[in-house]
């Protein structure tokens, strides 16, 4: 299908008509943060933005959910997702992080069907990223601010409109129900577009061979000096788009007893606690080793790709400044025998 | 029933089966080793619950929360799981699930997990090694290998377990059993008897390295605590045993059991999934963070 | 006359190589734009790492009870290492909190008290400056000039771009202390009145209300509130107990409320306002128009301002004979 | 909820009491026969000064609609100083909650010795009045924008 473009005056109209038909996320700006919100009547998307302070997993993996119900005698029937939604405006690389969580979540042998149903109920249209921030590193890991992967539509912003390109079956129904929106002629020049996005990032940390001097320096004097700022709060974790780890929580109220899917963050010193009191990751410098070997190396291992996207959020919001992509250059720079001798 | 408009068949992993306490036994002295023999509430889970062993399985007190325990009856034994629980003082469920009685419903999410290779066992020598209460899933494979049908199938099995005191030695009228038969050699150990106690006494490596095991085609399970298995390993090394053909099995916190929530890993392995049982070769190249 | 960041330089360097401190916790240039990260120097040839600038904002305080703690992994504890601190009067107040809560040895922590005339908050830099981003920041005679990514260039007066504990701070110098750096600031009075503490106290119950459950429900349960706060060296929080449980799943948003009122509330009498919350927090949670009641509260009812004085009790540990019962409900 | 007549509304009210003055108080009063309100559920403790701040916030927090936390007078501790402590604490906790804006009725404290049984059952008389007057909590309702 020939890319097709839509004035970017006509696009209030074009989410107006979405969200009469689909229950609509886009960016929203309220209260100075940009979060994706639902859209109705009383409230207007923007595309004033960079990206989101938090991501967009959320509408994926929400904080908290049940995933069953028991009355005691039998079974509720699960809360599955049943409406149909649109995400408009999410950039490539939370699309991108959709791909990846898929790689966890919808495998063949096992599938959590509350994310399943989320993902094929919702129709993902991306806005490519024409202004990376200073913390943006996408680029590095096989990403980039016009990547497509996870999105159902891509759409591109030049000059006074966006250029929409379907690239699911999923994307191609969408573009064809608001077809009339559009006009045919969308060709705008992609490859430049995409290559003055990357020139804007300027840091460009090198992670090619990230997972290789992971597996040199698991035993490693560097993750006690690199760990020693970390706080071992959850912040990066749950403004994280890929990251997933979750609990499962009982809840018991009357007559009813429910178990909750919560986000948890293998930076919590309790998250590998056993009852015995055995904690085999009982220091901070071995929780964060795990955070990155996650990342950079069981992903890359278990499914051929790095676990994380580049979208800078746990450099911009950490704490402490601990920036992840100097600590993969850390890394990748201590010496990799152990200094026991 | 209305009909939901995106039909998709994916069975809720989460979901327990609901099971009913039958029996409670008291294993030890110290009374914080219980076997609960659980019946299934409804036929159908009973047919389609097809274990192996050295499995596992999350158990459910509804309303506290859920662990992962190995499933101690054998596949052979139908109409009911058995699993062996130690109450810990800070453990949430083995506190719930010693406190209740029989008739309390569990729920029951299994099995889990991968299994004692009894495929590449079978006309091979198998040398049990158990330490402990990490008896329970190798009393599950000892009752397998010993049930009639099955019998012929396994060479010469030999039994090595152990514990800290007779008082701690689990399913102790099973052992007697096994005690009294022809087709199973077993060396029982504590590390320290009492008045009553006419065994062996003396730490399970070195009970091992004294019945000395021919390795040749032969496999050994161990399970047992690090320290016994830190110990007993390279006795099996040292009798010849490759490390392909020493078995373990793992534990680690688990929450999902079915490798989604991404807690129980070493290295890029799930012990829930890719585990919880590995050749000793396979634990060698884990990294060092059990 | 030497610089503050020299000085800081110099006297940790001296106090490595002189065996006097096995550790120097302090501040290294950042990742970021107006940004510093903690930095811990061990090594006397490490101290150049060191900067002291208007972005040091983190209460480093928050490490100490880190660096005395015993490590799990090994059986026999090392002695107890010798720490020096660069403090700011937040830090400094917090590290008397922690020695009089016993989560640090006196003698084994220098407090090295550095001038600090208010931190700069980025975040809010960035929020002024609106979607463009902010790629350098220089600092002369309290103007800060940023400029973003397009080439465009702000000014801003320095009292605009303080984090808002600093604007309301009233102890800028660590009250105790064992080095002195350069001329501290000063140490009484706020800078500005707390205009929004004050507007918020002013409305109604059901207003406050709104405005408590309206921030709150931004918050995402990530603790780095806690995690941030050098009060909160608790082993096991009350928010991950689970017997009993206290602040349940975390789906409920009462379950929200529960942890909040509980973090908050602990800090009762023990609260330094040194926003290392409100800094951490990744959604933006105006903490501090809360947990500012604690402070003047302890205050007002108690006479207590938290981390002054090492021979003072933190406030709810103690209690006076005479303490006001005005708050007790009287039958008809 | 708001609706609601709180005259026909029954709130649920954790009490908790010092085992030495002021459950000994409760006592009394039911053995005198005075009659007071209903809805107040008992739980007995050691102290007022054993009351953790967080177990007035669980009681909200798990859906009741008051609290109300009472011991020995001040200077009457069985254990010297155990309410002065509690004392502190509470006063904080009373202004901190009504600062968020919980309303201060849904946290009350009070001082009862043990000979005091008619004040007992005029102080439950006057706690349920003040939560019946604002009506259900909204701890358990409110839920996320």
């Amino acid at each position: 299908m020939a890319d097709s473009k839509i004035a970017k005056d006509k696009i209030p109209e074009l989410l107006k008509a979405v969200s009469a038909d689909y229950e609509l996320y886009a960016p929203t700006a309220e209260d100075g943060t940009i979060a994706f919100r639902r859209i109705d009547s009383a409230r207007q998307a923007t595309l004033d933005y960079r990206n989101t302070a938090v991501s967009a997993k959320e509408l994926f993996l929400p904080r908290a959910e049940v995933v069953y119900e028991f009355d005691g005698e039998k079974f509720l029937d699960d809360a599955l997702l049943d409406q149909k939604r649109v995400v408009f405006g999410m950039r490539p690389c939370d699309c991108r992080a959709l791909a990846l969580l898929d790689l966890n979540f919808d495998t063949e042998q096992i599938k959590d069907p509350f994310y399943v149903t989320r993902r094929q109920n919702t129709v993902v249209v991306a806005l490519a990223c024409n202004e990376p921030v200073s913390s943006c590193f996408c680029t590095a890991v096989g990403s980039g601010p016009y990547s497509d992967q996870g999105a159902d539509v891509l759409m591109a912003e030049a000059a006074d409109y966006l250029s929409a390109r379907a690239i699911t079956d999923k994307g191609k129904d969408f573009m064809k129900q608001y077809g009339k929106l559009f006009s045919a002629d969308g060709s705008a020049d992609w490859k430049k577009l995409a290559k003055e996005a990357e020139d804007k990032i300027k840091r460009k940390p090198e992670f090619g061979n990230v997972k290789a001097s992971l597996d040199e320096r698991f035993e490693n004097d560097i993750w006690e000096d690199i760990s020693q700022k970390c706080l071992g709060c959850g912040a990066c974790s749950y403004i994280c788009p890929t990251c997933y780890c979750f609990d499962l929580v009982s809840e018991k109220t009357a007559g009813r007893i429910r178990k909750v899917k919560t986000w948890d963050c293998c930076m919590f010193g309790l998250f590998t606690l056993h009852a015995s009191g055995h904690n085999p990751r009982p220091v901070n410098s071995a929780r964060l080793r795990q955070k990155l070997m996650h990342k950079f190396n069981y992903y890359r291992e278990r499914y051929g790709v790095d676990g994380c996207v580049g979208c800078g959020r746990c450099v911009r919001k950490c704490p402490v400044n601990l920036d992840i992509r100097e600590v993969i250059e850390q890394v990748a720079a201590a010496p990799n025998a152990t200094t026991e001798e | 029933m209305p009909q939901r408009k995106n039909e998709i068949a994916m069975r809720n992993p989460y979901r327990p089966i609901l099971t009913e306490i039958e029996k409670i036994t008291i294993e030890n002295e110290a009374r914080d080793l219980k076997t609960f023999r659980l019946a299934f509430c409804h036929a159908e889970s009973a047919d389609n619950f097809r274990y192996e062993c050295g499995q596992f399985a999350e158990l459910t007190i509804f309303g506290v929360g859920e662990c992962p325990i190995g499933i101690a009856s054998s596949p052979t034994d139908r109409g009911y799981l058995e699993f062996t629980v130690k109450r810990y003082p800070d453990g949430l469920v083995t506190n719930a699930l010693h406190n209740c009685c029989v008739g309390t419903r569990i729920g029951v999410r299994g099995p889990l997990g991968n299994c004692f290779p009894t495929d590449r066992m079978e006309g091979s020598n198998v040398v049990i090694v158990g330490g402990g209460f990490a008896f329970t899933t190798l009393r599950s494979t000892i009752r397998y290998i010993l049930h009639e049908k099955n019998r012929g199938r396994f060479e010469k099995v030999t039994l090595v377990y152990g514990a800290r005191s007779p008082g701690e030695l689990l399913y102790k009228q099973e052992l007697e059993r096994w005690q009294g038969r022809d087709d199973i050699e077993t060396h029982i150990t504590v590390d320290k008897g009492d008045e009553t106690w006419t065994g062996k006494e003396g730490f399970v490596p070195a009970v091992l390295k004294e019945v000395a095991p021919n390795p040749d085609n032969a496999i050994a399970l161990v399970c047992g605590p690090p320290i016994m298995l830190k110990f007993t390993l390279p006795v099996l090394t040292e009798l010849g045993f490759g490390s392909g053909e020493i078995i373990t099995s793992l534990e680690n916190r688990m929450k999902c059991g079915i490798g989604l929530c991404g807690r129980c890993n070493i290295g890029s392995k799930y012990v829930c999934k890719d585990g919880p049982v590995f050749t000793y070769e396979q634990v060698q190249a884990l990294p060092a963070e059990m | 006359m030497t610089s503050a960041q020299d000085q800081i330089r110099e006297t940790a360097a001296q106090l490595l190589s002189e065996g006097k401190a096995d550790l120097v916790i302090g501040f290294s240039q950042g990742t970021r734009t107006m940004r510093t990260t903690p930095c811990f120097v061990t090594e006397a040839d490490d101290a150049g790492q060191l900067v002291w600038n208007s972005y040091c904002s983190n209460n480093l305080a928050v490490y100490l009870p880190k660096c005395f703690a015993p490590d799990p992994r090994l059986r026999e504890q090392e002695p107890p290492p010798k720490v020096a601190i660069i403090a700011k009067g937040c830090d400094g107040r917090s590290a008397v909190g922690l020695i009089t809560e016993q989560q640090v040895p006196r003698e084994n922590l220098i407090i090295i008290a550095a001038p600090c005339e208010g931190m700069l908050d980025a975040d809010l830099a960035q929020q002024l400056v609106g979607q463009n981003q902010i790629v350098s920041a220089a600092e002369s005679n309290g103007t800060i000039t940023v400029k973003d990514d397009t080439g465009k260039e702000t000014k801003f007066d320095r009292k605009d771009l303080l984090a808002e504990a600093c604007r309301f701070c009233k102890h800028r110098a660590a009250p105790v202390h064992d080095i002195a750096i350069g001329e501290l600031g000063q140490t009484d009075g706020p800078l500005a009145p707390d205009e929004r503490f004050e507007e918020f106290v002013n409305k109604s119950t059901a207003e406050r209300w709104e405005q408590f459950s309206g921030e709150l429900s931004k918050c995402i349960l990530c603790n780095a509130c806690r995690s941030a706060c050098p009060n909160c060296y608790c082993k096991v929080c009350f928010a991950d107990q689970t017997r009993p449980d206290w602040t349940g799943s975390g789906r409920k948003f009462s379950d929200v409320i529960s942890f909040h009122l509980g973090r908050m509330f602990h800090q009762a009498g023990r609260c330094v306002d040194c926003g290392a919350c409100v800094r951490a927090c990744p959604v933006g949670i105006d903490l501090r128009t809360f947990t500012y009641r604690l402070v003047a509260d302890a205050q007002e009812l108690f006479g207590h301002v938290a981390g002054l004085d090492l021979e003072q009790s933190p406030a709810l540990r103690t209690f006076g004979a005479d303490d006001s019962d005005n708050f007790i409900t009287e039958p008809e | 909820m708001a609706e609601q007549n709180n005259n026909d509304w029954n709130p649920k009210i954790v009490a908790f009491l010092c085992n030495w003055c002021s459950y000994a108080g409760a006592d009394l009063a039911g053995v005198s026969r005075m009659q007071y309100a209903p809805d107040v559920r008992i739980i007995r403790v050691p102290c007022s000064g054993r009351i953790s701040p967080l177990h007035i916030l669980s009681a909200l927090h798990r859906g009741a609609d008051g609290v109300l936390v009472s011991g020995c007078h001040p200077g009457d501790c069985h254990y010297i100083s155990g309410n002065l402590v509690a004392r502190r604490k509470f006063s904080m906790l009373k202004n901190f909650i009504e600062h968020v804006g919980i309303e201060p009725e849904r946290v009350q404290f009070s001082w009862v010795s043990a000979a005091e049984g008619a004040r007992f059952a005029g102080l439950i008389e006057k706690v349920v009045e003040n939560v019946k007057r604002i009506g259900p909590s909204k701890m358990a309702t409110v839920t996320a924008q």
